[in-house]
């Protein structure tokens, strides 16, 4: 369903004399519909560029992204509009997804309004996806603010769901929250997953959420993917040197 | 609605701001209603340099103009070039911001050109244009707009800047909205306060510079602003040995004093309520 | 490479500078000629003959194409040679420089004073923050930073000039008093500075003030001035060591601007004072339409308010190591 | 022998909205070389608890109890006399490395200041001891890095600096407040590892939610929840058999025990709930829970509950 | 303690220049500065022209040939003698130099064919065309410079070495501060005239005028038209004494006369009538200045022409001239519309400084039905405008009006009046060497001025000079104004004893004596017969004679 090609990312500075930083450098890896697709890799290792460089909201340096076999690189502006929401993204800070001014009921509208629903219809769509991700009616008159950090990132998923979505880029949803908190958002995406049949990258520098969540993982290192494979192999027989730092010394209590 | 509640909420108990905003008034009260304040037409003319008495509270001016009317008149004028200015420079700061701030390359320009503006002595360049173009109260607002939508162009783009790269803004870009309508919808409400503080800020700016333009005699000299009455007592030959100045000099000076501080004391209030840090420890 | 980016960007602005200094007095009505001849005391008209005016235009190279004269101008500005007064019959560099020393004394001195005192007010205030001494500081700086500098300057002739008579209201120095000693000549020069310095300090101190308490209080609540706490550092060592550098930081580009302000707030100081800086002569340029003059007070201030600026990002490479080293 | 006892300390925030009671009722001790974690959700009051020891609380705050630090109390010391405890007795590694480090300041001169403030070393002797310092924390190339400024330096050198900070002045006591948090697993584990060797023969309360690092490092396990303590135990009594419902609950939602969330939202510190206040979200909540605050109850295994199941 | 007993005296100035001939800024105070330093050929009292290095002087060839004698025994600040051939060097070298900017201020020599020095003491110069004025502008502006030091100057406007202000006047410069404005002047011990009243002069700059005088920083200022107060304040301090002077200056309505309406004659003749320079100057200039001259010469000057028509304020005579134009009001709304409908509102262009002139007689003329609004802008730029021809009314004023060349452009800075026979007759009186009949002439243009008001002229301010009298009481004002007109009471004679005065010891002054044996030869029948103030000298001359005698000096 999706498959990158030598996609690479490169940032430069400076002006008279460029430096380049290789932020994701040549990355090939494909996913079949309805697999989750893990991610891990250390801190800046290129993880969310990758994501976002998918979903373009970054313009990649070079390579293709083939989502169900068109590029969506190639695409002009119009019809990149018409064709994102297929495609969402769940960031790592659920507080910074949503508009500090925007109650959570004209935040879940807002897909919505975007997609040309009809405003009768809206309303009930608005309380179906409250409830779907688990809020009660009363948090829709609420503000980003006075709602905890797991209830905004239901928030975020419910006006996620809004839009139908068959691709789903998840950078650290839950890396900002607390465990408890995060056991429910990771179930609720496990759930909703099962549920609409969604393709899944999941990006988390955790590898024990990453187990639970993905049906493959990719292990990223300075910008290039260096080793890919099925969970178990992952976690038991892990090739490159990296992959075994990081599964090496994981605490089982 | 209720975040506007709040920081109005937080706005009442900011004394500061709160004594700004009733001085503010009282002075836009009196502009509004000076023909009904002022007891006589500030252009009439009576007897030259009357010391203050029950007909004049604060005497005649060198032509014999009521100085109290005048002053009130002042305020009119004043405030007019002030909220004028702030109003057209803050607007044009304000989109060139948003538009800078959201798209790179147009950005990269503008911010040249602001560069450019804010590199350049400012008052000098004023006074220049201030000499050789005719003096009138138009004139006057295009030169301080000329040089005051640069300060907000700057200010709000980096506010943008940092608005632009929020998940939210990306949430939005992924459901397929345009950059109009995230500007319009999404980031502009977020600057919004950003924005009546810099207004505020440049009235001040204004006010100032108004008075100073003006008593430098670069005013129009036929319009009356406490800059252009400090100007024409200043250069009333005794008004350094006789006791005029107590009632021609001071209260324009001290009007001016009283505007631009009730505008400090609002846009400082504003400012921290923008900013939480400061305002745990609000007074 | 960062170095060299921010002195291309400088060399351009002063380009743009001097190109906006030869450009613009052109671009104003009236004739530099008449100028000469107008005579503002006394206001006798002269009537010249056309040829005489051409003699006088060619004396100043203003008959030559504009273009020509640009090229001129550039090449004279490398030469140092701003061109010659047309009011002032002199040199245009010489009239500058013999004022620009006292602009940059009273400029200068009230820059440090109010730099010093209003950033030592500011982190006062922001240590104090909330409690009285910080409200009642707050307010006066900011009721006194409201004053328009020519009002204050007036009301402290009349005050300490004429009331209470303690301090000289014009002029720099003493006319032609004989010093005893260079601290005369120094004591001398303080008492004319007293006045015009107090009303520029008073008037900007505002500025540094509130930056410096705002700055100081966003570093009050980061976190490292907890770790200096939790060390059992005393509240002094905590202000001096850890909360004024890093406040001061973000604010040296913004005093750097505000020198440039400083420079053009001199403007109406000078001129009530008298004092014999570059402000007042600037004002008197633009009145008698003296292009070479005009435009040589206007490159030098623009190029004081440029290195200003330009100290300004080296003191922040210097104070700030994620710059220098970044 | 304990080294500081905590008594019904209560720490209130007085706010626009109302009080926050973050701090609420806390009775807690630590004994000489024993590592204390302090686990619970975000918000729940540990940071709180870590500064009021310190009274690095801000002076508006409403504070009542007793912290005895070797029979003295804390709260009733002078400022003077806290101010040598500071860093000098007790010491405070702050969360996130980053920034709780000066950046426009030296590393080496930041861990002197401490050496030269409660040792009394000169400038030279105290530089030497930085670096011998910076050694025992295994920072490469230590007469280097010394001379750094932070931003220099990867994020686990920077909590290295910072532990050494707090070890600078030989304390007896540590408190350390999420040390591990925004680093990287393969960082974090490092730094825990060397957390655990330094601390051999000190004691130190180690603040965390990361449930991994308290397993490894700490002793005993205090769990807290919405101001107070729920449950204080050995940390393998508490990891093979919770007593309190939150504290299974907390373990339960880990990734590798099956991701079982807690349901329900956690209390605000302004409105408690009445009764236990875990109530609303256990699983096996009473009549007597929604009625009746449930008090600390002792078990015999030294344990200590605050549960009516225990009662 | 000899420092103490100097006299020193203290003056309200400025900074005009380093003070040769050639660098003072081309100001009338810059002139002044000079002219302490550097003597001319004649100069002036507050009566006539009088010898200075010139003992006497002829005219010969209906005026185009002047032969000039100089005093015996001048010399240069630096001991050398000042001969007829540094007078000759003088001529010469400033018209070779003619380019320099000041040039406007010895423009005269453009009159000079070539001049002459027979011998040591005597200077012959010969015109192209008769200069009526020659005494004043030509001998009694153009000062007389070394030639030992500036022959080998090249370019006079840079030489600014100490040289360059050796002259031979009464003061030497001992200190110029350009920045600060500050002049230092010191005595010239061994003047020709004899030894100046003050040891030292101090010219210097403040900020306020009457706050310096009133503190005792300066001695003498002097004040302009509304400062008038200031002067009032002064007269009633018993330390000040003050005199008053004719400005030469005059404020005036400019009218466009090649636009309609202000082309035609009548409709300047009816704003002449609704304008009231009365209330104008007791209101705006508090009674600080007199009523003008409608033909524009100040009544201070001696071609002065009484009598001329006032146009005093008559709304009835202004609204019968404007209905008879055909300019009425036909809706009702006071204001009076064009025959064409439109209504009669024009721009009332003004300077910055006389806004408030202008709005008074905005107001006096919507008395009237004509609406103007002010428009206020820099001089600069007035002229600019008043220049292109672009505008229907301005107010502006300028000085120097002692002197009949002025009336060559007389709604000058603006140029639309043209009148054939005026400009004859301006040129026919240029070069008329016939005092009586150039005087006549010059009353025809002024009485023409009055009639077709191309210009109506305001008022002219008065001046004052407010002084110290203990410090130096020998104030006055130039006939006619210093040198070309220059209207500052700082003519180089004060620092002179003066006609009649005695000396320390009582005694009169030895120059008197000199100055009565010129009087004498003055009269001269041949020398000027014409001259209208004879009688006045016969009879100073007689009262000063009878004291000299009782006084046993004679
Ligand atoms: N806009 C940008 N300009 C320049 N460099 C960038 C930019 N965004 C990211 N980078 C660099 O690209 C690299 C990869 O960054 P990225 O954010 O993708 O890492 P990450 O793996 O998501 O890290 P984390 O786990 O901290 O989120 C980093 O070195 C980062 O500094
Ligand atoms: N200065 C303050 N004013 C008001 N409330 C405060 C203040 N400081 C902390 N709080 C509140 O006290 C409660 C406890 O905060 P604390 O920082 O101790 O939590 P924590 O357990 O350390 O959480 P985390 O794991 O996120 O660090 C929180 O609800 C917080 O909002
Ligand atoms: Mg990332
Ligand atoms: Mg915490």
């Amino acid at each position: 369903m999706l498959e990158v090609k030598g996609l690479s990312k490169y940032f430069s500075s400076g002006i008279l004399r460029k430096r380049y930083t290789k932020a994701v450098d040549d990355v090939n890896f494909s996913i079949k519909r309805g697999e989750t697709l893990g991610l891990v890799g250390e801190s800046g290792c290129g993880k969310t560029t990758l994501g976002r460089s998918i979903l373009r909201l970054i313009e990649p340096t070079a390579g293709k992204v083939l989502f169900d076999g068109i590029d969506i690189l190639k695409l002009n502006k119009k019809e990149l509009r018409t064709f994102r929401p297929r495609m969402q993204m769940i960031f790592q800070d659920p507080d910074a997804s949503l508009n500090p001014r925007m109650k959570i009921r004209e935040s879940i509208a807002e897909p919505l309004k975007l997609q040309r629903v009809e405003k009768c219809e809206i309303e009930g769509k608005v309380q179906e996806l409250i409830e779907r991700v688990g809020l009660s009616p009363e948090h829709a008159n609420r503000y980003p603010h006075q709602l905890s950090g797991g209830q905004n990132q239901r928030v975020v998923l419910a006006r996620v769901l809004a839009l139908n979505p068959d691709f789903i880029v998840a950078d650290e949803p839950t890396s900002a929250l607390d465990v408890s908190v995060q056991a429910q958002i990771l179930n609720l995406i496990q759930d909703l997953k099962r549920e609409l049949n969604l393709t899944l990258l999941f990006i988390s520098h955790d590898l024990e959420v990453v187990r639970y969540m993905s049906d493959r993982i990719a292990v990223m290192y300075g910008g290039k993917i260096v080793e890919m494979g099925d969970v178990e192999d992952i976690f038991n027989d892990a090739k490159h040197p990296y992959t075994k730092l990081l599964v090496s010394g994981k605490e089982v209590v | 609605m209720r975040g506007a509640l709040k920081s109005g909420n937080v706005f009442c108990k900011n004394r500061i701001g709160v004594t700004g905003l009733g001085i503010l008034s009282v002075f836009i009260l009196t502009a509004i209603f000076a023909p009904f304040l002022a007891p006589y037409d500030p252009c009439e003319m009576f007897e030259p340099m009357a010391p203050p008495d029950s007909q004049h509270v604060l005497g005649t001016n060198d032509i014999g103009q009521d100085i109290w009317s005048e002053l009130i008149y002042a305020s009119r004028i004043s405030l007019f070039i002030a909220f004028t200015t702030s109003i057209i420079a803050t607007f044009i700061g304000t989109l060139s911001g948003l538009f800078s701030g959201y798209y790179e390359r147009f950005g990269f320009f503008v911010m040249r050109v602001v560069d450019l503006f804010l590199a350049l002595p400012r008052l000098p360049l004023i006074i220049i244009l201030a000499v050789f173009m005719p003096t009138s109260i138009w004139n006057l607002i295009i030169i301080f707009v000329l040089f005051g939508w640069p300060i907000t162009t700057r200010i709000i783009r980096s506010e943008v800047l940092t608005l632009r790269t929020r998940p939210y803004i990306d949430s939005e870009r992924m459901m397929g909205a345009g950059d109009l309508y995230i500007l319009g919808r999404h980031i502009l409400p977020n600057i919004f306060p950003l924005v009546v503080v810099q207004f505020v800020m440049e009235a001040r700016h204004v006010i100032l510079a108004e008075a100073g333009l003006s008593f430098l005699g670069l005013g129009d000299p036929t319009s009356k602003s406490w800059g252009m009455m400090l100007h024409y007592a200043f250069e009333y030959p005794t008004i350094f040995i006789s006791e005029v100045w107590k009632w021609w000099m001071l209260p324009p000076g001290l009007c001016i004093v009283v505007v631009i501080l009730a505008l400090v004391f609002v846009g400082f209030a504003l400012e921290e309520i923008l900013n939480p840090r400061l305002r745990r420890e609000i007074v | 490479m960062h170095h060299l980016t921010k002195i291309t960007a400088y060399i351009l602005i002063i380009f743009v500078a001097i190109s906006i200094n030869f450009a613009l007095p052109r671009m104003m009505p009236g004739d530099p000629i008449t100028s000469l001849t107008d005579d503002p005391t006394t206001g006798m008209p002269v009537i010249m003959d056309e040829d005489i005016k051409e003699e006088i235009r060619s004396y100043y190279g203003l008959d030559k194409p504009i273009s020509e004269q640009y090229t001129d101008y550039l090449k004279d500005i490398l030469k140092c040679d701003l061109g010659w007064s047309i009011y002032y019959n002199a040199p245009v560099a010489e009239v500058i420089f013999e004022r620009l020393k006292w602009t940059l004394l009273l400029v200068g001195t009230s820059t440090l004073i109010y730099m010093i005192l209003g950033i030592f007010l500011g982190a006062v205030s922001a240590w104090k923050r909330g409690e009285r001494g910080d409200l009642g500081l707050l307010v006066s700086v900011l009721s006194i930073g409201s004053f328009p500098s020519f009002f204050l300057a007036m009301l402290f002739i009349i005050l300490f000039g004429v009331k209470l008579d303690i301090f000289p209201i014009f002029g720099a120095t003493t006319p032609f008093m004989e010093y005893s000693s260079t601290f005369d000549a120094f004591k001398d020069v303080l008492y004319h500075l007293i006045l015009p310095a107090s009303t520029l300090v008073l008037t900007s101190i505002d500025g540094p003030y509130l930056l410096m308490r705002n700055s100081m209080l966003g570093v009050l609540g980061e976190d490292y001035i907890v770790t200096a706490r939790a060390k059992g550092l005393t509240e002094w060592a905590i202000l001096k060591d850890h909360a004024i550098k890093n406040a001061l930081l973000p604010i040296t580009t913004v005093i750097a601007i505000r020198m440039g302000f400083m420079i053009s707030g001199a403007i109406f100081v000078e001129t009530v004072f008298a004092y014999p800086g570059i402000g007042k002569l600037l004002y008197d340029a633009v009145s008698f339409s003296d292009y070479p003059l005009l435009q040589g007070a206007f490159l030098i201030i623009t190029l004081i308010i440029i290195a200003a600026n330009f100290i300004a990002d080296m003191t922040y490479l210097y104070l700030d190591p994620r710059v220098k080293h970044g | 022998m304990n080294l500081l006892k905590i008594k019904a300390l209560r720490v209130y925030f007085p706010t626009d909205d109302g009080i926050v009671k973050a701090v609420d009722g806390v009775d807690l001790n630590i004994k000489r070389e024993e590592i204390l974690g302090l686990i619970g959700e975000t918000g729940c009051g540990k940071t709180v608890l870590g500064m009021s020891i310190m009274r690095l609380i801000q002076s508006t705050t409403l504070t009542d109890g007793e912290i005895i630090y070797k029979d003295r109390d804390l709260l009733s010391l002078s400022d003077d006399e806290m101010r040598k405890i500071r860093g000098g007795e007790i010491a405070m590694v702050l969360q996130n490395p980053m920034t709780s480090l000066n950046p426009v300041i030296r590393v080496g001169e930041q861990i002197a200041e401490t050496i030269r403030l409660h040792q009394g070393l000169d400038k030279k002797a105290a530089r030497k001891r930085v670096i011998e310092m910076l050694r025992d924390v295994r920072i490469p190339d230590p007469e280097k890095s010394v001379d750094s400024y932070p931003h220099q330096l990867s994020g686990g050198m920077q909590e290295r600096v910072m532990i050494a900070m707090a070890l600078a002045s030989d304390p007896e006591l540590i408190i350390a407040d999420e040390p591990t948090k925004g680093l990287d697993v393969t960082v974090k584990r490092e730094i825990i590892r060397l957390m655990k060797e330094v601390t051999a023969k000190r004691s130190m309360l180690f603040i965390t939610h990361d449930l991994g690092a308290a397993a490894e490092i700490c002793d005993n396990i205090a769990v807290m929840y919405a101001g107070e303590l729920l449950e204080h135990a050995s940390v393998d009594s508490i990891f093979s058999e919770p007593l309190h419902p939150y504290s299974e609950g907390l373990l339960n939602s880990l990734p590798e025990r099956g991701l079982k969330p807690i349901r329900g939202i956690s209390p605000s510190l302004i409105d408690t709930p009445q009764g236990c206040r875990f109530h609303p979200r256990c699983d096996y909540a009473m009549e007597i829970c929604r009625e009746k605050h449930p008090e600390m109850v002792k078990l015999e295994d030294g344990r200590a509950v605050r549960c009516f199941l225990y009662a | 303690a000899a420092a103490e007993d100097k006299k020193v005296l203290k003056i309200e100035g400025g900074d005009y220049g380093y003070p040769s001939p050639f660098t003072f800024y081309s100001r009338g105070p810059g002139y002044i500065r000079m002219s302490l330093i550097f003597d001319t050929l004649t100069w002036k009292d507050d009566e006539e022209i009088i010898p200075w290095l010139a003992k006497s002087w002829k005219s010969e060839n209906g005026g185009t040939k002047w032969t000039l004698y100089l005093e015996d025994d001048v010399r240069w600040h630096d001991g050398e003698p000042l001969t007829a051939d540094d007078v000759k060097f003088t001529y010469e070298y400033i018209k070779d130099h003619s380019g320099s900017p000041l040039f406007k201020w010895f423009s005269v020599l453009n009159y000079m064919d070539h001049v002459e020095a027979p011998n040591d003491r005597t200077v012959v110069v010969t015109l192209t065309d008769p200069l009526p004025s020659f005494l004043t502008d030509f001998a009694g502006c153009i000062p007389i410079i070394p030639e030992h030091i500036w022959k080998d100057v090249s370019d006079p406007t840079r030489f600014t070495d100490p040289e360059a202000v050796i002259g031979s006047g009464p003061f030497k410069l001992a200190e110029y501060n350009k920045a600060e404005g500050y002049y230092l002047y010191e005595a010239n011990e061994d003047y020709f005239k004899g030894v100046p009243l003050v040891d030292e002069l101090i010219l210097l700059e403040v900020g306020d005028p009457a706050l310096a005088l009133s503190a005792g920083e300066i001695d003498e200022a002097s004040f302009w038209g509304s400062e008038i107060d200031a002067v009032e304040t002064f007269e009633a301090d018993p330390n000040f004494e003050v005199i008053s002077g004719p400005s030469f200056w005059v404020l005036k309505t400019i009218f466009n006369c090649e636009k309609y309406p202000t082309n035609i004659p009548d409709f300047r003749r009816a704003i002449a009538y609704g304008i009231d320079r009365g209330e104008i100057i007791d209101q705006v200039v508090h009674g600080g200045a007199i009523v003008a001259n409608t033909g524009i010469l100040h009544p201070d000057s001696s071609w002065y022409m009484p009598g001329l028509p006032d146009y005093a304020k008559n709304d009835a005579v202004a609204n019968q001239l404007l209905d008879d134009l055909g300019f009425i009001d036909t809706d009702g709304d006071g204001i009076r519309e064009y025959p064409s409908g439109e209504d009669l509102e024009f721009e009332l262009l003004t300077g910055d400084r006389f806004a408030r002139e202008a709005e008074l007689i905005q107001e006096q003329l919507e008395a009237i039905g004509i609406k103007t609004t002010v428009k206020a802008m820099s001089t600069k730029t007035l002229d600019a405008i008043l220049k292109e021809g672009n505008f229907y009314i301005a107010v502006s004023g300028h000085g120097g009006i002692a002197n009949p060349n002025l009336l060559e452009t007389p709604n000058w800075p603006g140029d639309t009046y043209h009148n054939d026979t005026y400009d004859s007759i301006f040129l026919e009186q240029e070069t008329e060497m016939n005092h009586a009949k150039r005087k006549d002439l010059v009353n025809q243009l002024q009485k023409t001025i009055a009639n077709d008001l191309p210009v109506y002229t305001l008022y002219h301010p008065l001046i004052w000079s407010v002084y110290n009298p203990d410090k130096l009481d020998r104030w006055f004002y130039t006939l006619n104004g210093v040198a070309t007109g220059i209207p500052i009471e700082m003519n180089k004679l004060i620092f002179f004893a003066r006609f009649g005065d005695a000396n320390e010891d009582g005694d009169i002054d030895m120059r008197d004596v000199t100055k009565i044996a010129r009087m004498i030869c003055w009269l001269d029948p041949e020398t000027d017969a014409a001259d209208a103030n004879r009688d006045d000298k016969l009879n100073v001359l007689d009262i000063i004679y009878t004291e000299l005698i009782i006084l046993g000096r004679v």
